[in-house]
């Protein structure tokens, strides 16, 4: 027996949703302060750091190599670092990034299941990150979330209704009928029979188990609905139903998503507008025409180039980033994708000529890497600088590095002592002279890495858009 | 050095442990309704001139907290006091009486560990087959038997109705054969075995039981994991991938449950050496109890719960040396 | 690069099925493709396809309870599996069919290398990268052990791992989730095999990896020639990097094509019913167009077309027609398969047969939201059984979606 | 006979009956679904039926007679006697070998104990010593496990730190030694059966505590906690309605399994003469008896032993049993 949905914007189904007798619900009062369009949240310099250490005695670390053998101090994660944006009324914000980026503790963090390290959280003008004990408790019936994982959100032993009735039960909205008639209500607009509101949450598929959240997370009517990955679970014919039920309920509800996907595709069918995030940072955020259409941060480029298109006769660039994501507990400075960025731009100290800087920089990423094999200074010379070094004092510094790492340096120059001591397995290997890949490495950052501008600055650029007419955030130095 | 950092962490938490285990001990000697004098002295005729100078020969007219302190100081310094009983220090009967219960304890234990990883592994590879369900009855009585019972019934078997092997006391391989009239090392090494494994079997029953059960499971699951799958898919033959792949990551829990399970082993020391009429420690204990020596009692308390922590120090560490997770920080 | 001669390997009506409490469970139900060399042939269908169990059936790797129960798998004219009748009228192993000694050394390894979804639960926790490595190579290429130790590091090298000699010590969950990838792709290359099973690959890895991941395999597959099963549900992925590609649907390829051919000038209303209910990231896609419904449990599949309780298209004929595999296009002298009675090859029945009931309606709605088609297939499969089997469906669907 | 895995893969088997999968009526089924589960549960069933029987029969015989009971309706029934009154001289052989004997008689099927007093009788009234024993003591351990590890569990940090020190160092002693300690001071040098629950339950606190904690942490992290968190639901009431309902399970099935460990240590305790003291009819405690008889009756101190055994294992059984029918996972 299919439930037949009432088409969007149906009149009758508006009033069933708007004039439930819900009066001790003030988030519609208060939702409608604020007007479509305008900001409904406002995230100004947020951090989340998590501090690493736990276990008996927190903060306390033990290095066996030093003296004495116990050392105070913590280290922390800094997961969500000075992370400001808005989102507006009525649209949905797509938050996308890689995993491990920061993108789930921001989502969290803006509803307080997580307790910012810093930062404020502005929510209709008032300040979620000061909020504690009951008046936060009230607040969440204006903000809710929807989970990854369809099943491990959902208690087993609860029926789907009484699932859907706790968060009205916690707000204290309705009497019993009401909120049974309530959930079936919101069952049916979810896309589910209300017959099933007595069904065990296992009972349903993967995708019927996320309408089930769905249905829950507007059961108190809320304003705003943080989604962390709700389709990313689900198989790829189940994921085009549940977006669009969501896009109807938000449409039918007037909701405000943050959406958080690592899918690019999904993002880009759902969002408004688009933040990507790096380690803790946002390093873009536009309208999605514009971020898909004219990204300007070379992440978000090297993002956009790697996702594999559904289509044969495209044939794009792929895999174009090189290394890992460095650890958020130690990031590196200034700004955080500039250790893996293919713009690095050119450290202003030394003057540089045609491809002298591109050379460098990619020398010095694959010993940084360490993705060759040492050989001959001459080879080394030849393969990444075609034979002619930079001109003065980069040439110079090149040129010690490579003394460090070339297979034929005459042993014992300025490093003997000290590189012995700390000599690489590889060159052990070999027999020859020994090849200190930490002091090349270390050289040459010092030199160039860390002179870039993009190591001393932390960039923030607002530029035109030349999609739509909305502000275009990027970090990137290459705006300046 | 991951290990090294480790080891020494571990042996840095145990620190409360150990603190705690007297404080237990201390407060339950002294938790005596009554005078523990005359607790001490139950049954026997002593005046007041007597009680009064054991009072102050003890301490006991100062607080409680004054008497641990004194106590832990002492404890320190490697003296766990003094048994009125036996007028001995209580370092000196506990030394004379750990070789008898180290030797029971190890020996049950090595029974266990080479019977039920065997029996475990055949399990888990024929699961479902007749060799399975007999042994996992096996293991199931094992648990569920008594292990002074079982000394009992062995008793009876194979040294009253059969005569093979005799019902009690040990024989100590660190002496001289002179000293039991044997003839030389070879009969003194004869006679130990024999008198050492009914006790051992009745000790280490209940381990191989536990031991058999997760054994059986660890290895079911290990062969489960995609690496086992892997392993098959490159052609590694089905011997190696049981002994090797499948073997390793199963014996990790098996690691943690042989340090955990000491302390039944320890326990049922006590009653293993009862049963066999074994000088060790658990008869010691037994014996202090039963002339409510405290100074014995919580000396003893003491050592085992030592020994507890010693021996799950040393799992851990060897667990940690096999897992390398443990030493390296993950790295998601 | 395909010259059309003898195939790799050849699948012919392979069934795979596993005997459970609930009953039998089809997974892989008839399916037949080939590989030939150096090339890279997709396998794509959502989770319950039995793609999965279909790749490891090529090894003789099923898991009890499966067993594979039809069919004949031939690699390089060697009978990896193949049946005969017998004289009582039984079906028995052929006697040209492998051993289970001769497939542990003869095929798999080095012939046919797999790589697994998952980096981190497929390598030993406890042994080292290198060991492991080390260990495949010298089983399946008579290595000692120093020369297996030195192609290990090479190949570690080859595959983009930095500073190989000392990450050979090191254990797996020293390594990032893309470089522990890297590590299985090593693996299966070491073994110098002519076709490697890989079990989405990339399924596990962030975009930016999986990229890399693509990248890498492209070049290698160039450098050593080697062929593909690419197992994956990911059509991006299949545009990507696969030659031909086979579309599963319930146990059964329902399409099987060159890849530009299935992309552009697709033949099976099931791979386009896909295509048209994915998100696109090369350009915005104002309104989706789901499935209506969920792919039902292998257990008991519909009678028919598979396919047809959720199809757009079906008429009454999908329901009593079972369409097997059939050529209905060549595309550069490469047959393009479908199986759909609603090409010509298959006769007039579709023509003749009216839409089935409401289908027009229906599909209409779920254009606009899928919600309650997903249900009112359920129901209608509950509707076509018995009137009181609609909860034991919704469970056993559970496990339809758990197989993978 | 498949010990607890008749199904192979519950997850994927058809469920008639949805609403009720979590209910305790389709747990029961799953339980007798299983052969060995179902006889566990008849195992315990009688065990339970027996002592209850017994227990009414001994007290209402002492409320209707006034003094200790010479008389109890069990007699009635030809195969009862009192289970503690000693025949006088010439009633009755002393030391009547079981039936099966030649020297034996129907009328004490399994003979009677040194002191004349039938041992088929004392056997049956010593199942409500074991059983009581085994549940109230283990009801104090979870009582008292649960509210330290719900606490410990839910709100974490230092709260959680101490509470897990304590629980590691009871931990570290072993629970007999523990338990005799216990026993013996805190009755002040009589020990009794009373002492010997009281010790066991409060030693087994930290060990379900632990279980407690491990479930509520493992609960805490699902997602559908931080939902109803993140929908403003009280502390209180995620509490209430979602871990302990969700954490309850395993830690059932622990409590079951646990009750056949502390039978186990009981009858040791016993065994020792720190449990039950003669002339209550306990399993350990006629093995203390009979241990002195072991040459001349070998049957005396094999009956005790066999139903503690055949008790212990029906709980095991049933304990596993009730395992699969709850977490299908585990049913490797």
């Amino acid at each position: 027996m299919g439930v037949h949905a009432k088409p969007t914007g149906d009149a009758e189904v508006t009033t069933v949703s708007k004039s439930s007798p819900d009066g001790q619900l003030g988030s519609e009062m208060t939702g409608e302060t604020v007007p479509y369009g305008e900001a409904l949240i406002e995230v100004e310099g947020l951090k989340k750091y998590f501090s690493q250490s736990g276990g008996l005695l927190p903060g306390i670390s033990l290095d066996t190599n030093q003296f004495p053998p116990i050392s105070v101090g913590e280290e922390r994660v800094q997961a969500v670092d000075d992370v400001s944006f808005d989102i507006r009324r009525g649209e949905t914000l797509g938050l996308v990034g890689e995993s491990g980026c920061g993108k789930s503790t921001l989502g969290r963090t803006i509803l307080r299941l997580l307790e910012p390290t810093a930062g404020t959280i502005s929510f209709k003008g008032e300040d979620l990150a000061t909020l504690s004990g009951e008046d936060l408790r009230t607040k969440r019936s204006e903000i809710q979330m929807i989970f990854q994982d369809p099943q491990a959100s959902l208690d087993p032993r609860l029926t789907v209704g009484q699932i859907i009735e706790e968060p009205m039960r916690a707000h204290g909205m309705l009497d019993d009928e009401g909120r049974e008639a309530r959930a079936k209500d919101l069952l049916e607009k979810a896309g589910l029979d209300p017959h099933h509101y007595n069904r065990y949450p296992h009972a349903f598929s993967g995708g019927q188990r996320q309408r089930v959240n769905l249905a829950r997370a507007l059961s108190v009517n809320p304003d705003f609905i943080v989604c962390d990955e709700p389709v990313s679970a689900l198989d790829v014919s189940i994921q085009a139903q549940v977006l669009n039920t969501m896009e109807r309920l938000q449409d039918e509800f007037g909701l405000t998503y943050l959406f958080i996907a690592h899918d690019l595709s999904v993002i880009r069918h759902i969002s408004d507008r688009v933040a990507v995030m790096y380690l803790g940072n946002i390093v873009e955020l536009a309208e999605k025409e514009e971020l898909f259409e004219n990204p300007q941060h070379p992440y978000t480029k090297a993002l956009l180039d790697s996702i594999p298109v559904p289509d044969p006769r495209e044939t794009g660039a792929r895999g174009v980033l090189e290394g890992e994501v460095p650890s958020p507990v130690d990031p590196p400075s200034g700004c955080r994708f500039r250790t893996r960025c293919p713009r690095l731009i050119a450290p202003e100290a030394y003057d540089w000529d045609g491809e002298e800087w591109k050379r460098t920089r990619s020398f010095m990423r694959a010993v940084k890497r360490r993705t060759f094999e040492p050989m001959p200074a001459a080879e080394i010379r030849a393969e990444f600088f075609g034979g002619a070094l930079p001109q003065g004092e980069p040439g110079r510094i090149v040129e010690e590095a490579i003394e460090f790492i070339a297979t034929d340096h005459e042993a014992g120059t300025q490093t003997s002592g000290q590189a012995k001591a700390v000599t690489d397995e590889a060159g052990t290997e070999r027999d020859g002279p020994t090849v200190d890949w930490e002091q090349a490495t270390d050289r040459l950052l010092e030199a160039f890495a860390e002179r870039s501008i993009c190591a001393r600055e932390r960039p923030a650029y607002e530029i035109e858009s030349a999609h739509g007419t909305g502000t275009h955030f990027t970090a990137c130095h290459l705006h300046r | 050095m991951g290990l090294l950092r480790y080891t020494a962490g571990r042996v840095v938490q145990a620190i409360p442990v150990l603190i705690g285990i007297t404080v237990i001990t201390f407060i339950l000697a002294n938790l005596a309704p009554g005078d523990p004098v005359r607790l001490m002295l139950q049954g026997q005729e002593v005046n007041q001139e007597v009680i009064a100078r054991i009072e102050r020969q003890y301490g006991l007219h100062r607080p409680l907290h004054e008497r641990y302190l004194t106590y832990m100081g002492n404890v320190l310094q490697g003296d766990l006091g003094h048994s009125i009983h036996r007028d001995r220090p209580v370092t000196a009967l506990l030394a004379q009486r750990a070789g008898p219960t180290l030797m029971l304890v190890l020996s049950a234990y090595a029974f266990a560990l080479a019977t039920a990883i065997p029996l475990g592994i055949i399990a888990a590879t024929r699961r479902n087959e007749p060799t399975d369900h007999v042994s996992r009855i096996v293991a199931l009585i094992g648990v569920s038997t008594p292990s002074f019972w079982i000394g009992i019934v062995l008793i009876l078997i194979f040294a009253i109705q059969l005569g093979w092997l005799p019902s009690s006391g040990l024989v100590y391989p660190w002496r001289s054969p002179d000293q039991y009239g044997y003839s030389g090392y070879p009969e003194l090494a004869y006679q130990t075995i024999r008198h050492l494994l009914l006790p051992m079997i009745a000790l280490g029953t209940l381990q191989m039981a536990t031991l058999m059960r997760v054994e059986r499971t660890q290895m079911i699951e290990s062969l489960q994991g995609e690496y086992v799958k892997l392993a098959r898919a490159y052609g590694v033959p089905e011997r190696t991938i049981l002994r090797k792949h499948a073997f390793q990551v199963a014996q990790l829990p098996i690691i943690t449950i042989i340090g955990l399970n000491l302390s039944t082993a320890l326990g049922g020391a006590v009653l293993t050496e009862y049963v066999f009429n074994i000088n060790g420690i658990g008869r010691l204990f037994l014996e202090a109890i039963q002339s409510l020596d405290y100074q014995l009692i919580m000396g003893i308390t003491i050592v085992i719960g030592t020994m507890f922590v010693v021996g799950v120090i040393i799992t851990d560490i060897s667990y940690a040396y096999i897992d390398p997770r443990v030493t390296y920080g993950e790295h998601d | 690069m395909s010259s059309r001669s003898d195939p790799l390997l050849r699948v012919e009506n392979l069934k795979t099925q596993f005997f459970t409490d609930a009953g039998t469970v089809r997974a892989v139900d008839g399916i037949s493709f080939e590989v030939y060399e150096g090339e890279i042939v997709g396998l794509v269908g959502e989770s319950g396809a039995g793609k999965s169990v279909a790749s490891m059936s090529l090894l003789r790797l099923v898991d009890s309870p499966g067993q594979i129960v039809d069919g004949e798998i031939t690699y390089k004219g060697e009978t990896i599996f193949g049946l005969e009748e017998g004289p009582d009228g039984d079906l028995r192993e052929r006697e040209d069919m492998l051993t289970n000694e001769e497939v542990r050394t003869r095929i798999r390894g080095n012939e046919i290398a797999v790589i697994f979804q998952d980096p981190m639960e497929s390598l030993n926790p406890v042994f080292t990268v290198g060991s492991q490595l080390r260990e495949f190579i010298e089983l399946n290429r008579d290595l000692s052990s120093d020369e297996a130790r030195r192609e290990a590091v090479d190949m570690l090298r080859e595959v983009g791992i930095p500073d190989p000699a000392e990450r050979y010590e090191e254990y797996p969950h020293q390594f990032s989730g893309g470089m522990r990838q890297r590590v299985l792709i090593a693996m299966a290359l070491a073994c110098e095999p002519n076709l490697i099973i890989a079990d989405e690959p990339t399924t596990a890895l962030d975009v930016t990896v999986e990229g890399q991941i693509i990248d890498l395999v492209d070049d290698l597959q160039a450098k050593y020639g080697t062929s593909f099963i690419w197992v994956t549900h990911d059509m991006g992925v299949v545009a990507e990097i696969c030659d031909r590609v086979n579309v599963m649907y319930l146990g059964e390829i329902v399409e099987q094509a060159p890849v530009d051919e299935l992309f552009y000038d697709t033949k099976h209303p099931y791979t386009e019913a896909l295509l048209n209910s994915m998100p696109r990231p090369d350009r915005t896609v104002a309104e989706l167009d789901p499935i209506r419904g969920v792919m039902p449990e292998a257990i008991n599949p519909p009678a028919g077309c598979r396919f047809h309780p959720r199809c757009p298209d079906a008429r009454e004929a999908c329901k009593r027609i079972h369409p097997e595999n059939r050529e209905v296009a060549r595309a550069d002298g490469q047959p393009h398969r479908a199986a759909c009675i609603k090409h010509d090859v298959f006769g007039d029945e579709y023509e003749e047969s009216v839409p089935l009931e409401g289908r027009a309606q229906e599909t209409a709605a779920s254009a606009t939201d899928g919600g309650e088609s997903e249900e009112s297939g359920v129901e209608s499969r509950s509707q076509s059984g018995n009137g009181s089997g609609s909860t034991r469906k919704t469970d056993g669907r559970r496990g339809g979606d758990d197989r993978e | 006979m498949a010990l607890g895995e008749a199904q192979m893969d519950e997850s994927r088997g058809p469920s008639e009956d949805v609403e009720a999968e979590y209910g305790w009526r389709y747990t029961f089924s799953k339980v007798m679904e299983d052969t060995t589960a179902r006889w566990g549960l008849y195992v315990v069933a009688l065990v339970l039926l027996i002592s209850t029987y017994t227990f009414i029969d001994s007290n209402l015989s002492q409320l209707t007679f006034g003094a200790v009971s010479d008389f109890t309706f069990a007699e009635t029934l030809p195969i009862f006697d009192h289970p503690e009154r000693i025949p006088p001289p010439g009633e009755g052989e002393e030391n009547v070998p079981p039936a099966f004997h030649a020297d034996g008689s129907l009328s004490n099927p399994l003979g009677t104990d040194p002191s004349g007093r039938d041992y088929f009788t004392r056997i049956v009234y010593g199942a409500q010593v074991s059983v009581s024993v085994g549940i109230v003591s283990t009801l104090i351990g979870f009582v008292g496990g649960t509210i330290i590890g719900a606490v410990s569990g839910f709100y974490g940090g230092r709260v959680d730190d101490v509470l897990m020190r304590m629980v590691e160092t009871v931990y570290a002693i072993p629970p007999l030694i523990l338990i005799i300690v216990f026993t013996v001071f805190v009755s002040g040098g009589s020990p009794d059966i009373t002492y010997a629950i009281l010790g066991v339950g409060i030693t087994f606190i930290p060990v379900f505590a632990r279980i407690i904690r491990s479930e509520v942490l493992s609960v805490r992290e699902m997602d559908y906690i931080e939902a109803a968190k993140a929908s403003g639901v009280k502390n209180r009431n995620i509490i209430r309605r979602h871990v302990i309902p969700n954490s309850f399970a395993p830690v059932l099935v622990y409590a079951t399994l646990q009750i056949g460990v502390t039978i186990l240590i009981v009858a040791g305790l016993s065994f020792l003469g720190y449990g039950a003291q003669p002339p209550t009819p306990d399993w350990g405690q006629m093995l203390n008896t009979s241990h002195g008889y072991m040459h001349s009756n070998v049957w005396l101190s094999i009956w005790p032993g066999l139903a503690i055994l055949v008790t212990i294992m029906g709980f095991n059984l049933f304990g596993d049993g009730l395992q699969d029918a709850l977490d299908p996972r585990i049913n490797d």
